[in-house]
């Protein structure tokens, strides 16, 4: 282990670190906590520039509801459910056919076509913006949650086809020639074998997905128009306008739509990271 | 039959203005089943290009002069101008029908103006002894008292650009007078025409001893409210939509009020920003006709007066009455006499001009030396965008 | 032995044509649906923005071919030149979420007590949303009822208008996005130091390495795949800079601090744009940026891929 | 019958050949072991016969059909992978009977089949377990378990005990000769194990380099090998091979003994350049000699290995047993026994009888 | 002088005490070997030598100097690991020069080392080349360059072959007896490895469970173990222990023998549980007898396991040489050397001698 454990240091040391680590949080964290407070504090706080003292009341409550009352966050939050749910959902799906595919069977294409997957979850967004939102809008989709569903999901096949195909490559070939020597077809060995092997990826997967997906900001300024079809994000900032200089409107509302991922990340915390690593790793 | 109606405001006032309005629509035609869509006023500008193509509604907000201009020449909007032949609208709604004109047609019903002008802290030009600045020089000597008494003159907030073309738009008018907006917005007049300079070198005897406040390129409008509000600064070159929002900030109608914005060139014709919201039937409409009738219900006097009275703006047409309020008062009193209403630089010149001009306006905000550099780019960009 | 013929007592079979092409077509039924989203969605989007980026549109009327126009023009756009510069600022800064991203995993590679849960706290930026980051870095910054606002004033300063002044504005929301992106690296290297070699560590113990050196020498070649996936992400994080702009400044004051991947939407979609050629130009130009880096990658996975053959 | 016939098996991967026309015969119910150097093909021969690699040219038959391009399912071969591939998210029963319910058995019939295999393999207890709650013993016997329940002609094993550690290695070796003793099924096994390879087989295929050396029970490759490979591979320690000449009259000279054989072969024409072939154990150290010098000797308890130099440069080592033991440094003789001494052609490599 | 001495020697993880109270001396130049069951303690007791393991309690002095307390890089000791633990991206050359320049020596001086380390190993040709591009003996070889660049005072060895396969674990075997020889050093090597141990060390140490069962060279452990443990330890096959009692005469009985021996000790008392050890290469079958029944032959070649059971169930083990081998299944008897068989009590499993 490197660092030094810190344990088979001198007392002082190991004093020293375990002081300094909660301040370091604190420091870490500061833009955070700032507008954590901020978002309990009455506007009065603000405008006397009460910002880092106690806050002369606390209007938990006020506040919090105030950004579901004053504003249409309700809906916005509806639509980052109702977008980022199904993408998670299709694009892992694809993903795993085709990861089982690029890992498992050897034809030749198998390494160019992988490749493309790879180079497509690098290119930039801008790249795609114009013919994606020509296209959403000659077909009806634009400013849909399916519009924004369909193209994410198409978007991350990129990312999750690597990140499946990887995992797969992983397994043991050997379960795979042992299920075909006993007779079981390719879509059996994917279904009986494969996908229940592969679980924790998928979770991983799912969790990093979910987060990619709920924090999407540009897509959904592209995508979308409306308060019908708006997620959180846009949303947020469209209350960012609404909500000027209510600066502790605008963090609760901030804070609300950092929920779901950091619920997610606190739930799933292993196969978060283990999405995040494993992914990109290897 | 179905009516589909896209309007641009989902704020509180305005909404209901709206939604007032067509539930008495609906009175009057119970045969006609309305359907609005209300969109957030950003979201709504780069929506109209997709709905208008794609499924066009029958009925959308937009706003005049070069605004409408590319919805027009891409054959987008639908003319009206038998609808107003037919409804005495060119009476009526005279103020604001040549910015409804383009290419010999009418393309557009408006329901509101607004003016704009100067808004001051009344209160603190009383304790300092200052009386409402009539002329340029007045201007600048309100400005130097409130300054030494450790007020900022203007507050502004110019991190959406539009407020300084406000400030502009003035200056200039008051200084070149309404044609020179035109032209310059018509990409007839370079910006390095002495003329133009000349409006930058009155605002930098604003700029330079520094009658604005400081770290107006971070804040919207709306965050510009503030300083006014709690005194450090007393004077706001603004829309009278903002009236709102200073009361909103808890001052109360005795401590603000208007004057207009002073004059410069002695005896040069007093034209005024006034940009008016209009509806507009696209040409892909499904059902033009109940779209025509409802355009026409929104220029009757009683609507509009009604409507502005809930918004806080001015009714275009000239047989409503004005809402009884000290700044609709004088605000209609500014626009009813003015020689020529300007819809405002943003909405007068081509969308990429009006951006490459108001970003030079903000940079000379901050870098008043920087300003040959500044307008000989906007030349650059005028050649080629008027082209 | 000899060669007897082999008895074939069993007719040979004749298989479907499926059955004895199974392990060829397979794979395609697997592949087809993923291929054909990521065709519609992605590949073919890519040809035409380069399509695009030789006409005049509005995204209303007919599109006008005007070949290299938008190039040229681009050679001559100043705002070009800021946003490519800035661009170049973020690449250069943003690589210090790097270093920064190793040095609070070092730090935080411990064992103590309550271990776990400071290493989350610690991750947590990147979480969430940039919107969100850019939010609340434009409060942090506000000179006037921000932290940074009221540090200064507490010394006594005028506090700077770090989001209004050309002078710092980038290096104020690249700051803003190295927080999360410092939060990323963090976690690369902490799951990296855990599969580091104790037995190279001891090694190096027994050679007598010690802090620095062992970090340097034999710590940090350990580490290289995750120092080459945090530079990669951190690229890639640098190059698709737009939502934090789009947040807390918009290109703004007078595009001082644009990048490309904004200034494009700017003038394919907002308000004021609307000129689709142009910006597919811009997105061409930064494609083709982001090319290099892509090749790289594969460059390097493909010499991965042979290596495990 | 299901015995496995094998003509002319070609195999190539691209451009490279790695099998050169392998012919061989497996009875039915014989125990046959693969033996050879790393990379000589063991692996590939067996996965042909899987079915899991192509054959690229050749013929294959098992029970008289042929298999050649058959699919690995439709061979009637079962096999047992080194890393024992069972899969891990299944009870030790549902491995057993995952190939089986897949290819639509009655229930009723998997219950009896599983019933079986688990009895004779004593898996009773473990059914319901995962295989990460087994022992690597009881993993491959579960990877056992699964073959034997599809009732296969022939048993494919890879190196099925090479990941296991050296006391379980022997006892499941004694498992599957028990096993094959058992059910009399056809069994191919490929091993690098010496031990496993002689106390296992009817009968071993000694590979090289993707072609048969020789086959043969064990103990006749052991006293009778064909070549000087064979002679070399099995057996351990292994055998000594010197150099030596044909003389005039029939006798061997051999530069290192300083001494010349006379040994039980047709003799080849004089002056051909000969290898002597001499076993360790079969050596005697002659305290009174003076041709060696000994170098080294590692005492291991129950025996000794003697590593002596002859003037020659060329080394030997002979296997001591008893109590009595050479002292390092010493000079001494060597004591052979000419009916024991195998000769070879040291151009050819082939045996000499 | 370099030698070793650890005094009382004990380690603790946490609350689990893993080395009681450890004492041992090792001379200057002696080869000596840790051997134990796996977890027994032997790596940690080379580790707590290195000083990559802090000794919790006790006394630790190389060379006269106390280094309980010192860093490991100023014990002046070296390590091999049976990882090799080599640094993957410096090259061979880097890899052996690493140490020195981190203790800032002078070019040249590094330089001539390593050139010298090479020379000794036979690395020459590969200098320049990085672990990944040489074979697993290769990177062991300049695993134990490295070490001897350093010129330490004791070499430490932890499992430094079991990585290797069998053949080159044997070459690397001899490889380091030689470099023990030409070097002199001290050296300490821990292993599983029967042949390893007994025919490297000058001294072996047989631990169990965080204690030391006995010290002595090889052979001395074979002939002559302290008590059950180390008996069946040293010697393989191992040996075989059956049960008995002491009778009257100061004979044992012997069950499954169904004879009683007298054996040349200080018999204990009548009616002691005793257990009798034999070695199986010190059984010879009888095929004249009937006490027992040949349940299972291996035949190697050179050698055969028979495995016999007993009418008692006791199974015994016996190693046949020569070409006279037993049939599986015929009944036969044992014939004992009583000087060759020892004697154990049962409950305390001290040798009785
Ligand atoms: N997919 C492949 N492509 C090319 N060559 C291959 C492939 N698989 C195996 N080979 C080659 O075929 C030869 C035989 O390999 P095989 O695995 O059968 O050897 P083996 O005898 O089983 O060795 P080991 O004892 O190490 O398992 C080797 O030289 C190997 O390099
Ligand atoms: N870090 C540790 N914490 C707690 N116990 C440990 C630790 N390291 C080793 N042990 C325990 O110390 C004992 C000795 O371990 P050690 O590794 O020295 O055994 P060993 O003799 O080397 O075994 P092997 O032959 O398997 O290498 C074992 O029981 C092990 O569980
Ligand atoms: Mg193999
Ligand atoms: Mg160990």
């Amino acid at each position: 282990m490197f660092p030094k454990p810190i344990e088979k240091s001198g007392v002082a040391t190991q004093f020293a670190y375990k002081v300094f680590l909660p301040i370091a949080l604190i420091i870490w964290l500061l833009p955070l906590l700032a507008i954590v407070a901020t978002s309990v504090r009455p506007p009065s706080d603000i405008n006397t520039g009460n910002v880092f003292g106690w806050p002369s009341s606390f209007q938990i409550i006020e506040n919090y509801t105030a950004v579901f009352t004053q504003s249409e966050a309700t809906t916005y939050f509806l639509n980052s459910f109702k977008i980022t749910i199904p993408t998670v959902i299709l694009s892992v799906s694809l993903a795993c056919l085709s990861g089982y595919a690029l890992a498992i069977y050897k034809f030749r294409a198998a390494l160019p076509l992988f490749f493309i997957f790879v180079a497509g979850n690098f290119v930039p967004f801008q790249i795609l913006m114009v013919p994606v939102r020509d296209l959403s809008v000659k077909t009806g989709l634009y400013d849909t949650v399916t519009g924004l569903v369909l193209f994410h999901a198409a978007f991350q096949t990129g990312f999750c086809t690597l990140f499946m195909r990887n995992f797969i490559k992983a397994l043991p070939f050997d379960l795979i020639e042992s299920a075909r020597i006993e007779g079981v077809g390719e879509f059996k060995i994917f279904w009986y074998l494969v996908l229940p092997l592969v679980r924790p990826a998928i979770a991983a997967l799912a969790v990093l997905i979910f987060t990619f997906i709920w924090n999407d900001f540009f897509w959904a300024t592209v995508l979308t128009q409306g308060e019908a079809s708006k997620p959180i994000t846009a949303g947020v900032r469209a209350l960012n306008g609404q909500f000027v200089n209510n600066w502790h409107l605008v963090s609760a509302a901030s804070l609300l739509a950092a929920v779901p991922p950091v619920a997610m990340f606190f739930l799933m915390q292993r196969h978060f990271i283990a999405g995040l690593t494993l992914g990109a790793v290897k | 039959a179905d009516l589909v109606i896209n309007f641009d405001d989902p704020n509180p006032g305005p909404k209901k203005g709206f939604e007032d309005a067509v539930a008495k629509f609906k009175e009057a035609n119970p045969d006609i089943n309305v359907i609005v869509n209300i969109n957030d006023r950003e979201a709504h500008k780069t929506a109209i290009r997709n709905f208008l193509s794609a499924d066009a509604p029958d009925v959308t907000t937009w706003y005049p002069g070069n605004r409408m201009a590319p919805f027009v020449d891409a054959g987008l909007f639908e003319p009206v101008t038998d609808l107003w032949e037919q409804e005495g609208f060119n009476e009526t709604l005279a103020a604001i029908k040549p910015t409804m004109s383009r290419n010999g047609e009418i393309w557009g019903v408006p329901y509101s103006y607004y003016q704009w002008g100067i808004y001051y802290r009344k209160d603190i030009f009383d304790e300092m002894g200052i009386s409402e600045p009539q002329t340029w020089d007045e201007l600048l000597a309100a400005s130097a008292k409130l300054k030494e008494n450790g007020v900022t003159p203007f507050t502004i907030g110019t991190k959406f650009l539009w407020t300084a073309a406000g400030v502009f738009d003035y200056l200039n008018l008051r200084t070149n007078g309404y044609d020179v907006h035109n032209d310059l917005t018509a990409g007839k007049i370079k910006y390095t025409d002495p003329r133009i300079v000349d409006v930058f070198e009155k605002w930098k005897q604003l700029i330079e001893p520094g009658y604005f406040i400081e770290n107006h390129a971070t804040m919207s409008w709306q965050d510009a409210v503030a300083p006014f509000a709690n005194g450090e600064a007393a004077m706001y070159v603004m829309g009278n939509f903002s009236v709102d929002a200073y009361l909103n900030a808890g001052l109360t109608m005795d401590q603000i009020d208007y004057f207009q914005f002073p004059e410069i060139t002695p005896g040069l014709p007093r034209a005024e920003e006034a940009p008016a919201d209009a509806f507009f039937i696209p040409s892909g409409a499904k059902n033009k006709e109940d779209a025509r009738k409802f355009l026409a219900f929104v220029a009757q006097p009683d609507v509009q007066t009604e409507w502005n009275k809930t918004i806080g703006q001015l009714p275009v047409n000239s047989e409503s009455e004005i809402g009884d309020n000290k700044f609709l008062r004088e605000g209609f009193e500014t626009v009813s006499t003015a020689a020529g209403l300007a819809q405002f630089y943003d909405r007068d010149a081509p969308a990429e001009m009006a951006k490459a001009g108001m970003e030079g306006f903000q940079e000379f905000m901050i870098k008043p030396e920087r300003m040959d550099a500044i307008l000989q780019r906007l030349d650059k960009i005028q050649e080629r965008v008027y082209k | 032995m000899t060669a007897t013929a082999l008895p074939d007592t069993d007719p040979p079979v004749t298989r479907s044509w499926y059955a004895r092409n199974k392990l060829a077509i397979t794979p395609w039924l697997f592949l087809i649906p993923a291929m054909i989203f990521f065709l519609i969605y992605v590949i073919a989007p890519i040809f035409q923005s380069i399509w695009i980026s030789f006409y005049e549109w509005d995204g209303l009327g007919a599109a006008e071919w005007v070949g290299a126009r938008n190039y040229v023009e681009l050679m001559d756009d100043d705002r070009f030149y800021t946003s490519l510069w800035n661009n170049v600022l973020w690449l250069l800064l943003y690589m210090l979420a790097v270093p920064a991203g190793l040095f609070v995993a070092l730090f935080l590679n411990q064992t103590v007590t309550g271990m776990r849960i400071y290493k989350s706290m610690f991750f947590f930026p990147f979480v969430i949303s940039q919107v969100v980051v850019g939010l609340i870095f434009t409060w942090f910054y506000n000179p006037d009822f921000g932290v940074v606002g009221q540090v200064w004033q507490f010394f006594g300063a005028t506090p700077p208008s770090i989001l209004g002044d050309e002078r710092y504005v980038t290096y104020g929301i690249i700051a803003a996005g190295l927080w999360p992106q410092i939060a990323y690296c963090m976690i690369l290297y902490l799951t990296g130091l855990n599969n580091v070699a104790a037995d190279q560590i001891e090694a190096g113990r027994l050679d007598g390495a010690k802090g620095w050196k062992m970090l340097w020498y034999v710590v940090l070649p350990q580490l290289k795949p995750a120092t080459f996936i945090a530079v990669v992400v951190t690229v890639i994080g640098a190059l698709r800079s737009f939502d934090m702009i789009a947040i807390m400044t918009q290109g703004g004051p007078y595009g001082s601090s644009n990048v490309l991947a904004y200034y494009m939407y700017e003038t394919a979609l907002s308000e004021y744009g609307y000129r689709m050629g142009y910006g597919s130009a811009i997105a061409t130009v930064l494609f083709l940026i982001m090319l290099i880096y892509i090749s790289y990658f594969l460059y390097r996975m493909y010499q991965d891929e042979k290596g495990a053959r | 019958m299901s015995g496995l016939t094998i003509r002319n098996a070609i195999k190539r991967y691209g451009e490279v050949q790695v099998m050169h026309g392998v012919d061989l015969d497996i009875a039915d119910g014989e125990f046959c072991v693969f033996v050879g150097p790393s990379g000589c093909g063991k692996s590939t021969l067996l996965r042909m016969v899987a079915g899991l690699e192509e054959t690229t040219e050749g013929k294959m038959a098992i029970g008289g059909r042929d298999v050649t391009h058959m699919d690995p399912a439709d061979r009637g071969v079962a096999m047992v992978f080194q890393t024992y591939a069972l899969y891990p998210h299944m009870t030790v029963k549902e491995n057993m009977s995952f190939g089986l319910k897949m290819n639509g058995h009655p229930k009723e019939e998997i219950e009896t089949k599983v019933a079986e295999a688990s009895r004779i393999l004593k898996l009773d207890e473990y059914l319901d377990r995962k295989p990460a709650a087994l022992s690597g013993g009881q993993r491959q016997r579960v990877s056992i378990g699964r073959a034997i329940v599809r009732g296969p002609e022939v048993f494919l094993f890879d190196e099925p005990l090479s990941n296991l550690d050296a006391e379980l290695r022997v006892e499941m070796r004694v498992e599957i000769a028990r096993l094959h003793k058992e059910i009399g099924a056809t069994m191919i096994y490929v091993t690098h194990d010496q031990v496993e390879a002689m106390t296992l087989a009817d009968k071993i295929v000694v590979l090289r380099a993707g072609r048969i050396e020789q086959v043969g029970a064990p103990l006749e490759l052991y006293r009778d090998p064909d070549n000087k490979f064979v002679a070399g591979f099995i057996g351990s320690p292994s055998m000594n091979f010197l150099n030596g000449t044909m003389n005039a009259g029939g006798l061997v000279d051999v530069p290192s003994l300083q001494t010349s054989l006379k040994l039980n072969v047709t003799p080849p024409p004089e002056g051909t350049a000969v290898t002597l072939g001499l076993r360790p154990e079969h050596l005697i150290v002659d305290p009174a000699g003076d041709t060696h010098r000994i170098d080294l000797t590692e005492a291991l308890g129950g025996v000794s290995y003697d590593y002596l130099m002859s003037a020659t440069g060329e080394r030997i080592v002979v296997e001591e047993r008893g109590d009595e033991r050479a002292v390092e440094g010493a000079t001494v003789g060597l004591t052979i026994d000419p009916d024991r001494a195998m000769l070879f052609d040291t151009k050819t490599e082939t045996r000499i009888r």
